[in-house]
């Protein structure tokens, strides 16, 4: 039967996107307003603060996740209202997962990783940091582009417990 | 993000609140420290006390405002940011480029001189 | 191309669900735990305040909202959490509104409404409340019960504007 | 939700926060309100001022905590309820059932006569 949402996401055929497991899923999706950054924010900093990850922790995740949607409203949709950004989050004992979707164009990666935001070049540039934050505040940080039919990125926080050193790359 | 602005002697005063994103935010700032400018006010103070957030966009903001009252002789400060806005800072180095105040005091006796 | 989420959800048959307005939905998607409920509030007290709708209002409608989740979560699905839970959002310059979607199966609605749960039968008894709340606190309350295959709630709450009388039935 | 209890004189004191909501929060309410009837603590009092929201199932908990401890001779109490829990128990008229009071003096006042 046709429903209003599908009981389940379909499976993705994109590599950085494990099946789903509905017992641990939650789904967002918003139209690309950059106003909805806001609406956004709540709800990550509710859902990591539920699954009880420190306030530092907290606060990593929803700037990252934020820059993640930020870049998909506006280099993937150009402010699109209509185009829909998907957003899927996982919390588990260990870690919390966000992948964030959209289908714009996609880019090129490599360059932007060929520069350095925070060296004397980048410095004051005002873009070019968005990616940069993302992956020095989550523990790993990975992209899958389909030139032409969006990018999916995946963002992943391990629950710091004490005495741990920063885990990371 | 809503917009109000001072003047307290040599110093303007932008205070922000909501978030800091670019796009109509960006024009927002822009105007209000062009006001500030046209009336000969350099030495400006961003408050960011009521801003829970700023993304890489709003940095970008208060980026190119740093340059434009830096080419008129001024320049362009921080007041009062959170700890979340504190660590994005930290993290994009931007915290070498900006001077950050905890108190209205202190950032407008930096102004005075 | 098979994605992990579809473009736009898929058109319902269900008589109470508009067609899709990309532009302006919101989807949530959960899994069957109580805890999420407090993950729910959050989203749904930005999303009303982002609209700026007033206090009263905000409290009104988080609180219709969560009682539609908990029925949901706690009669359709019995708790498993593997059984997602559907919210749909839509804000417009007049109203609020969201369905709520559950795979359950159904109930009677006729013989909750014969009973009051303020009147001195109800009013010590422990449940029976949930769509009462609802039914108050909201402008428009309406069920589509597909007996097997779930329950739909559409909540509707009008923007109040100043000197308005309280809009209703 | 978190749960913490209190002897204060001849009043119980079950504090409350998060949200309540039934489920494992009823359970522990039950247990809390066991333990003070088990040492003859009757006069109870839900402080609910860190309780940020309760649902209907919620409700549920503290009218049958409600009917239990009155069944013992004695009566459960709330104070410190914010404006949205205020309204649930307007709507509800669940007002009419509880005290509520405002502080913790007064409501441990009415526990001592
Ligand atoms: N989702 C996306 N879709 C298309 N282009 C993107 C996307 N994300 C990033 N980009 C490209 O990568 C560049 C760098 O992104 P980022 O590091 O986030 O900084 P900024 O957004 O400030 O430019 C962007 O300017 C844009 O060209
Ligand atoms: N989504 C649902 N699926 C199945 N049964 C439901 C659903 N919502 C409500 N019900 C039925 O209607 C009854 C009344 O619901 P409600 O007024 O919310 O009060 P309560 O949940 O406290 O019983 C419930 O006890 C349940 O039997």
């Amino acid at each position: 039967m046709s429903r209003s949402h599908p009981t389940n996401p379909p499976e993705s055929n994109r590599m950085i996107i494990p099946p789903v497991d509905p017992s641990r899923e939650i789904l967002f999706t918003i139209p690309s307003r950059l106003e909805m950054l806001a609406v956004l924010d709540q709800l990550v900093q509710a859902l990591v603060h539920q699954a009880d990850f420190d306030e530092d922790s907290v606060n990593a995740i929803a700037t990252s996740i934020i820059e993640a949607g930020t870049n998909a409203i506006q280099h993937g949709h150009d402010e699109k209202a209509e185009l829909p950004v998907h957003f899927r989050f996982r919390v588990d004992a260990q870690t919390f997962e966000a992948w964030v979707e959209d289908q714009g164009p996609g880019f090129d990666l490599s360059t932007v990783l060929s520069t350095d935001p925070t060296g004397p070049e980048g410095l004051l540039n005002s873009r070019g940091r968005g990616i940069y934050i993302m992956r020095v505040m989550m523990d790993e940080v990975e992209f899958d582009i389909q030139s032409g039919s969006g990018v999916v990125v995946h963002l992943l926080k391990r629950r710091h417990t004490n005495g741990d050193a920063a885990p990371g790359a | 993000m809503r917009i109000k602005q001072d003047v307290l002697g040599k110093a303007g005063v932008i205070r922000l609140s909501g978030q800091l994103m670019g796009g109509p935010d960006a024009d927002q700032v822009r105007e209000a420290i062009a006001a500030l400018v046209a009336q000969g006010t350099v030495q400006i103070v961003i408050d960011l006390n009521d801003v829970s957030w700023v993304n890489s966009t709003g940095l970008g903001v208060l980026i190119s405002s740093h340059i434009l009252v830096a080419n008129q002789g001024g320049a362009l400060k921080l007041m009062r940011i959170s700890k979340r806005i504190e660590s994005i800072f930290t993290v994009t180095r931007l915290n070498t480029v900006f001077q950050v105040f905890d108190d209205e005091a202190s950032a407008l006796s930096s102004c005075a001189g």
